[in-house]
This record gives structure tokens, sequence and C-alpha cells, in this order.
């Protein structure tokens, strides 16, 4: 037994992958030859203070007040939480309630942008070499980065390794593995350059030993790019990954390039690895070589319904209607718009609201994308549990779920451990909406864990 | 009576273990009496229909007999026997009117379809032949494998069949001496009966006196039944 | 309010899905079946065409009776109530009084999936409960088998009156199973490939069966891990019994192509709803029906054990879940 | 007056509202065991009406001497006994009845139905009350009893006392006969008295609520 | 197949207590809504068969020859008796199981699997050996059944979908018909060849 696990461990760390997955059609051709151009300024950018994963920003203007771009106008409201910018330069027209993407009202500053400006800014290098760990976490956190992988996490956070911690590697997440996406894929080949210096200015802060870098296959030139530009001697590794969804999921990815498991519960730092997105380490070094903070994001305008797909360079704030109007505006068939990837991303309520430092993709999706096959019984096929990444039973989810025993969807079968990739959902040929199921779980318990406590 | 007396009787102080025991041996006691009172009673008639239902099976199996006897193997040799006695197993022999040996009853038994069949069939030593079968016990399923006693042609198969080479079934017409025809659709039946006899056969045909030497009649002995019933008296 | 953009949906993700859905699977099973299905209307003739007939009826009026009013067209759309009857047909003697064949539908149905709450709560597969029921209930009948014969004409079997016994005029003919079990005649390998011997309407033409399968599997609809476990086992388990005594006990290809080994195999055990959800449980299952067939066919007291060994690892598959839950990841590291 | 009244309830009672089989479900095995026919439901049903009532009235008598910490084997004791009455009142009467039950007499004890009717009534009522549950339940069983081999014998072998119903070209349901049949007819019994429960109950309602809108 | 071993078989899944004879029916459709307590009451089962099996033995052997008429009382109030001890034994030895058993323990002695156990070894004529592989087989036969419906039933707890009206006994009882229906398969088995 022993033996045949260490056979199917070697056999599966040689294809450099994890086990389970799916395999959705890519779709990236649209738009992986475009380069990456950037979106005029519009009028009216609509900054929401709680953009990422934590506690909201405090913001320090006022209505009326004129800001210039890049100038902080929100502080960090704790540790968990990072500053805001101003992607133009401009006048604060008003602080208050503003719609999102998902339909809810959040506060947010609205900045009208001074049409006559040239939206220069002076370079400010910052010398990094000379901060310490504490300061440099500051820095990062005062420039407002968080991961831009998706889940827009205060990337500073982190860097707060405590004691009896360290880390041996860092390493880059360049799987870009939800369909349609190429942000990462055109930062990877046009900033091949920063995305290096970055990483060493992180590796070197984390007193890491090696940088290594996740791309899966289908991004030939990225890799080629990367390993160009790459100096003898640098410790940098780059390694092709197995095209298939998650492969991105910072569990998967570690699973995939170091065949280690990260513990349920723990963080990659357990097991010696920090993780960043390709897009949050070229922010990184664009803080570090300019000074210029997290004021706009890659992103890719993809889809059916688009008319010119791009990768566009977004001022944040900007308004979701102008970067698809940009790209040629919604064709007649667009039935949906997703803010970020097909599998992970959220439908869009109201194309007025703002790009937000976690938007990396805007599509645009057709009936044939967004058609729902009518919902069956569960008929046991298994194919929900060979594509679960985490080696749950998804099927049974949705079984208890539709019974309601969530309790024991926790005690028995570790619900929560569902990151909810989607990979169930999206292989169950009775059109489930498994990973709605497990939510609805997983609200509940915590409801009740709160009441608890 | 009502409830708070149960009650109050229950709620009382323990009652002494000599009280618990003297209540259970009392119960005891009663229920002994009943029961042997109405073991007495039934005890004859009970005894009677077994003898007369063994006296049923063994005449049907050996044609012509109105006598039997039991026998039991002892230091291998044939000894009739007239009580209960445990561990051996009994055969029995039938005698005609006149007092003349007909065959041997012998009980047999062995897995079925369902569970074990327990099967009675007579044996004529004289010519090494079955002269006849009757299932005593069997729980093969009613309409298939209930035909081994429910089928008259089946039945009358066993009434003439020789027994070297050992029996077969066969599903596609008896021809030999040695053949009886499987029931269609309870093959499994069939050759179970067929295998049962078999085992009957190794086993007591080589145990059997010589042809002739058979155990005679003894006409004054008190039929098994009495001799129980006046043990029990 | 911005009304200018009303067709935009939203749903929660994930955006895609894979394009297989479950009444294109079901379909894909009626393709597979079609042309085993010919063949043995073919051989066996008209009769056995209405015996299959009335087995999807009963199945399905069962599933129009109980399914509630206003979701008629939906329970029904799945396509799972015909392919119960259809696979059930496939089972049964071609020569089949109909009323039986009507009992086996409704009961398939009924007891089989609708007392369990529908498509895909069942345990036990309701096809194989109907088959189970009526060879219980009127054995003489599920076991007359009759010879391929002309294909006009139509046993008056078929044609009994309800509750009462057909009477069987054409030819009849025990099974290969039987000939093997009872008198260890073994079959010639072409007939049992092509469907030229007696038995239920659908087994006995292993090649177009076998061609059914591969198109399903093709298609991503079956688990092969199911039919190959089984045929593996049973082969080998037949292979070995076969070098003990060669005269006594049928040989791996015999055991492969007789009976409902191949139907059952392909279309029954691989039901997706009676079998395991995972591939460890899936071997499990299949390894025990390989084992259970071929210990009921050699030493059982029936011919076929199939459909026995089919329902009995059904009951199981229960368990065999709960023991094969893979292990979640990054949980219990240490147990490796 | 009232008391006759009291006894009558609960003699129906048993009979039917609470019948042990089809409400209680208490005392299958011998239910499912031996109602292949209904002449054999027949006699196991009066075996166990007998039992039921000897008990009865042996521990309603007894009820005040038999202290609690040893009532449940003193009942069974008692139980035994009467079950040993019938078995040997049964095999010298009617010994074919007798064989056709086989071992399933002595199983009598083991009725929870009966074992239960002690612990919870005769015990604790009067000897009078007693009687009549041990009436209503005993003959709620025997009702049980009946209805089942009476099913099982008609379907399984065309029969209703040994009595032929459908002429002698009648395919017989050999399931009925054999234990799946038990298992699902009993079931399907079972979901059938609940379907007329349920009918009952939504009339009741229907009616309480007609009698309001009034 | 050694008559020990037909008769293990045999009523380990030809005739089985349970699924073919009817016994031991309120424990087995009592219990077997929890996997892990109908395991666990199989196992005690089994226990009690084969101590019931040598306690049967032994009065057969020595005290019912000389008055058959006692056989059902001794044999209730022995198997009782040795039930108690047990009972005490396992309150001792594990207070869980115990609990898991509850009402149940006690129950297993008015079991009629058990008296049934007794008296059919006894009229079937079985010696010390044969009774003792016939409790075995009993036990584990019954072990067997009532796991495979509580795995079942725990299956289709979870699913909760079945009609309102079915639930409950009445689809145990269906539950129980298939699962003894597919047991049949093993009819005959060893006995042909
Ligand atoms: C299902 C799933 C898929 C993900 N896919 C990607 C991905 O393709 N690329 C990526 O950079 N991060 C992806 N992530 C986020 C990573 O897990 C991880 O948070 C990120 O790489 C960390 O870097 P960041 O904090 O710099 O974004 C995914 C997360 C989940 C749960
Ligand atoms: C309270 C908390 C503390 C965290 N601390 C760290 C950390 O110290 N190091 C780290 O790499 N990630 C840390 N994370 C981030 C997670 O590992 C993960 O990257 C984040 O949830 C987003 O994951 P994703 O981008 O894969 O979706 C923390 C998350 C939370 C909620
Ligand atoms: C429910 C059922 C009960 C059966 N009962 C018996 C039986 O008691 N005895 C028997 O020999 N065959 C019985 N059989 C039939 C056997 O399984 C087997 O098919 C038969 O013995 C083969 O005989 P044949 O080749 O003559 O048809 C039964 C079959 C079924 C389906
Ligand atoms: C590959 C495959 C095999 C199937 N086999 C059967 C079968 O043997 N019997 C049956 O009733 N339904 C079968 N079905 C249909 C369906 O799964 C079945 O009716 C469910 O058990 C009903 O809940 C099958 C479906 C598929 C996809
Ligand atoms: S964030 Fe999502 S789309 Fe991007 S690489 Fe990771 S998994 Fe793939
Ligand atoms: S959403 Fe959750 S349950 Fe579904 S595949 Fe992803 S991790 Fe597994
Ligand atoms: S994929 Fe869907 S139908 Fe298949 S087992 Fe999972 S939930 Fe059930
Ligand atoms: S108490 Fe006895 S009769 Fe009643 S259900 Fe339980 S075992 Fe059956
Ligand atoms: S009646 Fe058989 S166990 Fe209760």
């Amino acid at each position: 037994m022993n033996l045949f696990r260490q056979i199917s461990k070697s056999l599966s760390s040689s294809l450099g992958s994890f086990d389970h997955g799916v395999h959705p059609r890519h779709h990236k051709g649209q738009t992986e030859q475009l380069a990456i151009q950037r979106l005029p300024f519009g009028k009216r950018f609509v900054i929401p203070l709680g953009q990422h994963i934590g506690a909201p920003a405090k913001a320090i203007v006022q209505t009326g007040d004129a800001v210039k771009r890049g100038q902080m106008i929100a502080e960090p409201g704790g540790f968990v939480s990072v500053a805001l910018h101003s992607p133009v330069t401009g006048r604060v027209t008003a602080i208050g309630s503003e719609r999102y993407a998902d339909g809810t009202f959040q506060d947010a500053i609205v900045i009208e942008a001074d049409q006559y400006d040239t939206q220069q800014v002076d370079v400010n290098p910052i010398d990094w070499e000379s901060l310490s760990i504490e300061d440099f976490i500051g820095e990062v956190q005062k420039a407002g980065i968080v991961g831009m992988g998706g889940a827009a996490f205060p990337c500073h956070v982190k860097y707060a390794i405590p004691d009896g911690h360290n880390i041996r590697y860092l390493l880059i997440n360049g799987a870009e593995c939800e369909p349609y996406l190429t942000n990462d894929h055109r930062q990877m080949m046009e900033q091949t350059e920063e995305l290096l210096y970055g990483a060493e200015i992180v590796r070197q802060k984390l007193n890491a030993e090696e940088i290594v870098i996740g791309v899966e296959k289908n991004k030939p030139q990225a890799i080629k790019a990367l390993q160009d530009t790459i100096k003898p001697g640098q410790p940098v590794r780059v390694v092709p990954l197995e095209v298939k969804y998650p492969q991105g999921a910072e569990k998967m990815l570690i699973k995939s390039v170091f065949d280690v498991e990260v513990p349920a519960g723990k963080l990659p730092r357990d097991v010696e690895v920090a993780v960043n997105n390709v897009g949050t380490i070229i922010a990184i070094a664009e803080y570090f070589q300019t000074g210029k903070p997290l004021i706009e994001r890659v992103v890719t305008v993809s889809g059916p319904g688009v008319s010119y797909p791009a990768n566009l360079i977004v001022p944040l704030g900007t308004s979701i209607r102008e970067v698809l109007d940009f790209a040629g505006g919604l064709t007649e068939e667009t039935r949906q718009v997703v803010l970020g990837g097909p599998m992970m991303g959220e439908s869009i309520a109201d194309l007025d609201a703002p790009m937000m430092k976690g938007s990396s993709g805007v599509l645009a999706l057709t009936e044939n994308e967004t058609g729902r096959p009518q919902e069956y019984n569960c008929i046991r096929c298994g194919r929900c549990v060979e594509a679960c990444p985490y080696f749950l039973n998804p099927a049974r989810f949705a079984r208890l779920a539709k019974s309601r025993m969530y309790e024991e969807m926790a005690e028995s079968y570790n619900v929560m451990d569902c990151v909810e990739c989607g990979c169930c959902t999206y292989s169950c040929p009775s059109g489930i909406p498994i990973v709605q199921h497990i939510r609805t779980a997983k609200d509940h318990l915590r409801s009740m864990k709160g009441k608890v406590q | 009576m009502s409830e708070d007396k149960i009650e109050q009787v229950a709620g009382a102080e323990e009652p002494s273990p000599a009280r618990l025991i003297g209540t259970l041996a009392i119960a005891g006691l009663l229920s002994g009496v009943i029961i042997i009172a109405i073991y007495l009673v039934t005890f004859e008639t009970i005894k009677e229909n077994k003898a007369r239902e063994l006296r049923e099976s063994v005449f049907r199996v050996i044609p012509d007999v109105t006598k039997m006897q039991k026998l039991l193997l002892k230091e291998g040799k044939l000894v009739v026997s007239y009580e209960e006695e445990k561990g051996e197993e009994p055969i029995y022999a039938g005698y005609d009117e006149s007092g003349k040996f007909m065959g041997y009853a012998i009980p047999s038994d062995g897995p079925g379809f369902a569970d074990t069949i327990s099967v009675l069939y007579g044996y004529r030593p004289a010519d090494r032949k079955v002269i006849g079968m009757w299932i005593l016990a069997s729980r093969e399923t009613p309409g298939l494998g209930d035909k081994i006693y429910k089928d008259a042609k089946f039945v009358a198969d066993f009434d003439d069949l020789a027994i070297e080479p050992p029996i077969v079934a066969t599903k596609k017409g008896k021809k030999k001496p040695n053949e009886i025809d499987a029931i269609t659709g309870a093959t499994i039946s069939s050759v179970a009966v067929v295998r049962i006899i078999n085992k009957g056969n190794d086993y007591w045909v080589s145990k059997l006196p010589e042809p002739g030497s058979e155990p005679v009649y003894i006409e004054v002995t008190p039929p098994p039944s009495e001799a129980g019933e006046a043990k029990a008296q | 309010m911005t009304q200018k953009d009303p067709k935009l949906l939203i749903q929660p993700g994930p955006q895609l899905r894979q394009q297989m859905t479950t009444p294109v699977v079901m379909r894909d099973v009626w393709y597979a079946l079609t042309p085993a299905t010919l063949a043995g209307v073919w051989f066996f003739g008209l009769g056995a065409l209405l015996v299959l007939l009335t087995c999807i009826a009963g199945a399905v009026l069962t599933e129009w009776y109980f399914a509630p009013e206003e979701k008629r067209g939906y329970f029904l759309g799945d396509g799972t109530a015909i392919l119960t009857g259809w696979l059930l047909g496939l089972t049964l003697p071609p020569a089949l009084p109909l009323w039986m064949a009507f009992i086996g539908g409704v009961v398939a149905v009924g007891i089989g999936k609708t007392m369990w709450g529908g498509m895909g709560a069942n345990i036990f597969n309701p096809a194989l409960v109907g088959r189970a029921f009526l060879l219980a209930t009127f054995p003489i009948a599920m076991t007359t088998w009759t010879a391929p014969g002309d294909f006009f004409t139509i046993p008056s079997s078929v044609f009994a009156l309800p509750l009462m016994q057909g009477v069987v005029d054409t030819v009849t003919q025990a099974s290969p199973l039987g000939l093997m079990k009872f008198e260890h005649i073994d079959t010639p390998f072409f007939d049992l490939l092509f469907g030229n011997t007696s038995g239920s309407l659908g087994e006995t033409s292993g090649l177009l069966l076998i061609l059914g399968g591969g198109y399903l599997w093709w298609r991503r609809d079956l688990d092969w891990r199911i039919p190959i476990g089984i045929l593996g086992t049973a082969m080998i388990f037949s292979l070995i019994l076969f070098i003990v005594d060669a005269d006594k006990y049928p040989g791996p290809i015999f055991t492969t192509f007789s009976g409902g080994m191949l139907l059952g195999a392909l279309f029954m055990a691989t039901d997706p709803v009676t079998s395991p959800l995972t591939k460890k449980g899936t071997w499990i299952f299949a390894i025990g029906i390989g084992i259970l067939v071929v210990l009921i066919r050699v030493f059982g007291g029936f011919p076929e054990g199939m459909m026995y060994a089919i329902l009995l690892m059904n009951a199981a598959t229960p368990l065999i879940d709960l023991y094969t839950q893979p292990r979640v990841f990054g949980r219990e590291l240490d147990s490796k | 007056m009232a008391k006759e009244q009291h006894a009558y309830e609960e003699f129906m009672k048993g009979l039917w509202r609470e019948n042990p089989v089809f409400v209680q479900v208490l005392g299958l095995c011998p239910l499912l065991a031996v109602t292949n026919s209904a002449i054999n439901g027949l006699a196991m049903g009066l075996a166990s009406f007998f039992v039921l009532l000897g008990s009865s009235i042996l521990v309603s008598l007894l009820k005040s001497y038999i202290p609690k910490q040893v009532r449940i084997s003193c009942f069974i004791i008692i139980i035994a006994t009467f079950v040993t009455v019938v078995d040997y009142s049964l095999a010298a009467a009617m010994p074919v009845i007798h064989k056709e039950l086989g071992a399933f007499i002595p199983l009598i004890v083991c009725n929870c139905l009966i074992l239960g009717r002690m612990e919870a009534f005769a015990s604790r009522n009067t000897l009078r009350m007693s009687i009549a549950d041990a009436f209503g339940m005993g003959a709620g069983f025997l009702f049980a009893l009946v209805a089942l081999g009476g099913v099982r014998e008609i379907l399984g072998v065309g029969e209703l006392f040994g009595i032929s119903l459908f002429g002698p070209n009648f395919e017989p349901w050999v399931i009925m006969i054999l234990p799946p049949g038990g298992f699902i007819t009993l079931g399907v019994m079972l979901l059938y008295f609940n379907w007329v429960e349920e009918k009952k109950n939504k009339l009741d309602k229907q009616l309480a609520a007609e009698a309001g809108v009034n | 197949m050694g008559d020990l071993g037909w008769i293990f078989i045999s009523t380990l899944l030809i005739n089985n207590f349970v699924l073919a004879y009817f016994l031991g029916l309120c424990p087995f459709l009592g219990v077997s809504n929890k996997l892990e307590v109908s395991f666990r009451l199989g196992l005690a089962t089994i226990f009690v068969m084969v101590v019931t099996a040598l306690c049967a033995w032994i009065l057969n052997t020595y005290v019912l020859i000389y008055a058959p008429y006692l056989r059902l009382i001794s044999f209730i109030v022995v198997i009782a008796s040795v039930v108690q001890l047990i009972e005490m034994a396992i309150k001792k030895l594990s207070p869980t199981l115990f609990r898991a058993l509850g009402i149940f323990l006690p129950l297993i002695t008015t079991n009629c699997a058990i008296l049934g156990l007794a008296i059919f070894a006894t009229n079937k004529g079985y010696g010390l050996w044969e009774g003792l592989v016939y409790a075995l087989g009993a036990g584990m036969g019954f072990t067997l059944a009532i796991v495979l419906m509580a795995g079942m039933r725990q299956e289709v707890e979870k699913a909760n979908a079945m009609p309102k009206l079915i639930k409950g006994f009445a689809f145990n009882l269906i539950i129980s018909g298939i699962l003894s229906m597919a047991f049949m398969g093993f009819a005959g088995l060893f006995s042909s060849s």
C-alpha cells in the first residue's frame, strides 16, 4: 500500500498537478495575443471604501477637496485593511452610499476628474533595501496593495510572519486557470522585468530562498519570456503546470509545485510558502520603483458578448460601462456580465458600478454560456466527487443541504473546507447548484456559531 | 384497583431479597404445576400422534406392510429398540401381516434448495432397491420445490429404483434402472432428494445384515409408545 | 434607477457548465440499447416486442400515476421511467404473459423507485427489483425459455388472461446457462456472440451489447471501472475453477458471454444511482458483483446470478460509500 | 353502565384504533413467520389470544402480590406457562396445524405485545378492564394475522382457507408465501392504514373548518 | 461442503434469521436507523446467541431429557439470566455502549431470535459444535442484515425524499422485503453440485 502510494505520488508530481479538478474550455484565444492598452480616463470615479477583505478603509478627504492622482484618500481601518488612493487628479464630489456590482449599496468616495489635467505623477522611487521588515509591511499597506488574484486580501498581512515561522519559497501564481482571463498572461510577457524585480524585493524581505513561478502550460509565451529574462544565478524557477481548473487556487498550486498539502485550516506559511499573484508582485514592484500606489490594474475584457475584446489598464473606480464601451460595447446576444472569471466571478447587477482592486476581468456572456439546464435529482453519478479538488463529497452536500442537515455537513463531511471553486456545480449533469447549497449551509453554520458564542 | 395503590406497593420500601426470591419461587412452582399437569394430560395423545405419523410414513415407503419396529445400531449390529434412546439414528423395519420382513425405512437428510430436507425412504435389501420415498420435512418453495412430495409422478419414480450405480436425477427422460426424472423447474430439489438417499445408502447399506437374516418381528413386546408411557408413569 | 440594461441575468457562479445533462445521459442509454433490442426482437419475434412495450407501459404509467399532477412532465421528461421499463423488458423471457410484464413494470417503478422518492433516491436498481419480484412471483413462467423462432409467430402464452397461466406453444429450450448448470453442456461461442440462443429478450447478442456499452463509454456516460471490474473478476474466478475441473465448471469465455452477464455489467450495474460514488467504491462494488455472480452461478441454486449479485451489492452501496469517502485535502495527513 | 361503556371502549381500542399490528407495529415476528395462509394465521391468532387472555387474568389478579423488582420475570414465567399449555394442547388436538406452526408457538413468549400488555395494562388495571383489554388486543392481533394470512393465501395459492377462488388455471404469486412477500404485504397494508388515517384526518379537519365557518 | 460449513453458510445467508425466518424483527426494525448502534447490537447478539447455544446444549443434555416439559421455561430463564449478566458487564466495561444500546439490551433477551435459536437448534438435534456454529451463523447473519439495513436507512433518511405517507415502518418493511428478495439469490448455495 505504501509503495503504491509512493508510486502514485511520484507519478502525480511529475505531471506538475493536483488531483481532481475540471477542464473547462479556456477561451483565451480572444485576448491572449492582444497587448495591454491603457483605458482613457473617464469623468466620474467611484472608490468603495471596502473593496478588500478585512476592515473598510477610513476616508481622510472631504466633499469638495481637490485630490491629486496617487494621493491617499483613505487610510487603513485596521491591520487587515489597506489605504485607498485617488486614481485621478480632480475633486471629491461626494462621500456616501454607492451601488456595487452585486447591486448592494456601500460607502464610497466619488471623484470628478479634472478634464484638463495631464494625469501625470512624479516618479518617487523608494529605497526598499534599507527598510526593516516592519517598515516594508507598512509601506505595502500604505500603497493599498491587495491580492490581485481575485480575493483582494490585504497583501501586507501575508508578509507579517509570526515568530517561529519562516518562508522558504515565494510562490508566484501565474496559473490563471479561469477561462477567458489573460491579464496575468500579458503582464508576465510585457512586464517580465517588473515581475522579477518585485519578486526579488519580496524574496529578500521575507528571507526566502527561492522564487518559484507557476504557469499553466497553455501560456508558452509567458514561460519563455520569463525564462529568457531570468539572469543566470538568480534564485528563480519557472514551473509549467497542467492546464486544469483550479490550478491557481493556492493550495492546489502548492500541491502541484511542491507536492505538499497545506493542512486543512492552515495557511501556506505553515508549509513555508508565501503565495502571491503575478499582478500583486508587479504592483509592489511599481510602488517601490516609482512610488505609484495601487490605483489601476490590468483587466481582461472578453467573452462572446463583447465586440472588441481587450486587455486594458483600468484606473480603479472607472465604471464597468466605460470599460465595456471602450471594448466596443455589448452585443445584442449578451445575457450576462461577469466581474472576474466565469468560475469564481460574480454576475453584475449594475453596469454603472465601479471597477475595484480585485476585478480581474469583465466578461460578457451569451445564452450559450449562461443557459442553465433544468435541475434534476442527483443521479449519484460521482462526477462532482471526481471533480472536487479538495476531495470533499459535493453530492452528499447537495443531498444533506436539501434536507437541511447542515450540522452533519460540517461534522462528518467538512463542508467548511470547501473553497467554493465551483468544480462540482460545473460538472453536475443534473444541473444542481451545489455551490449555492454549500453557501447556504456555510451561512447557516456561521450564524449558528455566532449565536452560540 | 386504582393507580395509587399500585404506586404504594411499588413505592414501599425495598422488599427483602427473600421476598423477591420467594415470589419467583412461588411463581415457578405454580407454573411448574400447571405445566406438569398439562403435560400429563396431553402426553399420551401427543405420543400417539407422533407414533401414528411415523407409522404412516413408514407404511407409505414400504408397500404392503402392516407392522413395524424400530432398530438401532449397537456395536455394529442392528437390534430392536423400544425406548427413546439418544445419539443413535434409528431405522425402521416393516413386516407384513404374517410377520414377513418387507424392507427398511431409512431416514436421511441434507441441504435442499431452501433449508434441510428430511427424507424417509424404503429400502429392500433382497434386490438392492429403493421401494418408496416420503418427505418428512422441507421448506422448499411452494409450487416448485414442494413438488418433490406433491408430484405423484416424481414420488412414484422411487417405488422401484436400483441403488447401484448410485441413483441419478436426469433431465432427459429416465432410461436406466438407477435413474429418476428430475422435476422441471425444481431440478435442485430433485437432485437434493437423490443425493440425500444416496447419502443414506452410503451409510446404511453396508451396515445392514445379510438379506434373509433381518431381525424378526417380535410380537410380544409392547409397541414403543406404550413403553414410553409406562416409563412416564 | 438603471433600467437601461433590463436583460442582465444575475445568477450565482460558476457561470460555466459542462454540456452533459441527465436527460441526455438517459437518452444515450436508449440509443445504446437499441441494437441489442432490435436483435432480440428479430430473434424472438413480435411477441418479444409486445412484452417489451408492455413493460415500458407499466413503468411509465406508474411513474405518471404517482407523479404530482403539476410535475408530470418533469418526472417523465428525464427518460428514466422508459429506461427502467426497457431494461426490465430486456431481462424477461420473450414469451412471458403480458399481464406479468405489466406487473413487472409497475413494481419496478412503484417499489423500485417512486416509493423511495423518485429518480435518484432509490438504493436498488428499479428494473432488477421488478425482475426479482417477477422471478420470485412467477418462477415457472420466468424460467420458461423459448427458442428463437419465426418472426411473426407470437406464443399464445403472451396473451394469457390476467392472473391466469400462460400456455407456451412454441419450442422451449433450456438457456445456455441452464444447459451448463444442470447438464454441463457448453454452447458454441459464436452463438453466444450473435444471440441465436434462448434466453432473456435482450441478453443474447453479446456483440451488440458490447457495441452499446462502448458507445456509452465513449460518451462518458458510464464508469468503465464497473464493467471491467465485474468481467475481470468473474473471468479470473471462473478461470481458476476451470483449471480445477474443466468438465464441471464453465470457462471464462462462457462466463462472460452467457446469460445476463454483459447486459448486467454494462447497463445495470452501471446505473449511477445505485452504484457507489467514488472510484475506490466502484472497484469494490464491481469486484463484489463479479465474485457473487460466479458463486451463485456455479455453487448456487440458480443458473443465473447477475440479478442477485447486483441487488446485493446495491444493498451494500451505502456502506461502501460511507467507507470510501475520499480523504479531504489537507486532512489527516499524518495517517499516511 | 359507565363501566360497561368503558370496557367496550377498551375492546374497540385494541381491535381497531390502537391495533397492535397496524398501528403499534408490535409482535411482528410471529405475525410474519406463520401467515402464509389464513388458517395458520387463525391458529396462531387464537393461540396468542388465549395466552394473552390467560396471562392478563392471572397478572391482574396477582398484581398486588408481585414485587416491582421481579415483575417482568414473573410475567414471563406466567406467559411461558400459558404458552406451554397452548403448545401441548395444540400438539395433542391438532397435530397437523402444530406441525405447520412448528417452532413458532413457543416464540409467542417473546411477543412483545403480550409482555407489553402485562406491563402497561394488566398490572395496573382491574380484572374486568384487563379482560376487556386482552379481548381487544387479542382480537386485533387475530384480525391482523388472519388478514395478512388471507391476502397472502389468496394471491399466493389462489385459495382462502383452502377453498379455491380462481379456478385451476390461476397462476399463483409464489412470492406471497415466501419471506419477501410477507415483508412487502405487511408494508403495503401499513401503507394502506396510513392512507386511511390521513384521509380521515383530512376529513376531520375539513369538517372542523366547516363547523368553524358556520 | 462439510456439515459445519453448510450449517454456517445456511444460517448466515440462505436461511438468514431475519430475512427468511422473520426472527429478531424488533431490533432489526427498531435499532437499524444508526449504523454504529446496529453493528454493536449485532455483535452483542452474536455473543448472546453463542452463549445461548451453549446453555441450550447443556440444558438439553443434562436436564431436559428428564423433564422435557420444562424446555420453554428453562430456556427463557437461563437465557434471561445470562443476558442480565452480560448487561451488567457491559454497563461496567463500556458505559457508552450501554447508553448506545439503551433499552435494547434487555430486549435481546425477549428477542425471539434468541429463543428461536435455542428451539431450532434443539429441534434439529444439533450437538454442541453444530449448535455453536449455528449460533455463530445466525448471529452473523443477523448482524449482516441489520448493518446493511442501517446503511440503507441512513442513506434514505439523509436524502429524505420518500413520500410522507410511507415513511416509517411501512417503508422499512418494504426495504426488508427487497433485501429478503436479494438474499433469495443465495438459495440452494452449495447444495446443487
Ligand atoms: C478556486 C480558486 C481559484 C483560484 N485561481 C487563481 C488563479 O488562477 N490565479 C491566481 O493568481 N489566484 C487564484 N486564486 C487565488 C489564490 O488562491 C491565491 O489567493 C492567490 O494566488 C494569492 O495571491 P494574491 O493574494 O496575490 O492574489 C484562486 C483561488 C481559488 C479559491
Ligand atoms: C485571518 C487571516 C489571516 C491570514 N494570514 C495569512 C498569512 O499570514 N499569510 C498568508 O499567506 N495568507 C494569509 N491569509 C490569507 C489566506 O491564506 C488566503 O490567501 C486568502 O484567504 C485569500 O486566498 P485566495 O486568494 O486563495 O482566495 C490570511 C487570511 C485570514 C482570513
Ligand atoms: C422463487 C424461486 C424459487 C425456487 N424454488 C426452487 C425450489 O424450491 N427447488 C428447486 O429445485 N428449484 C427452485 N427454483 C428453481 C431453481 O432456481 C432452478 O432454476 C431450477 O431448479 C432449474 O430447474 P430446471 O432447469 O428444470 O428449470 C426456484 C426458483 C425461483 C425463482
Ligand atoms: C448507464 C446507466 C445505466 C442504467 N441502468 C439502469 C438499470 O439497470 N435499471 C434501471 O431501472 N434504470 C437504469 N438507469 C436509469 C436510471 O439511473 C434509474 O432509473 C434510476 O435508478 C432511477 O432512480 C440507468 C442509467 C444509466 C445512465
Ligand atoms: S484566480 Fe482563478 S482564474 Fe486566476 S489563476 Fe487562480 S484559479 Fe485561475
Ligand atoms: S465548490 Fe467546494 S465542494 Fe465544490 S468542488 Fe469546489 S471545493 Fe469541492
Ligand atoms: S455531479 Fe450532480 S448528479 Fe452527479 S453525483 Fe454530483 S450532484 Fe449528483
Ligand atoms: S417487543 Fe417483541 S413483539 Fe414487540 S416489536 Fe419488539 S420484538 Fe416484536
Ligand atoms: S418478535 Fe421477534 S424479535 Fe421481537
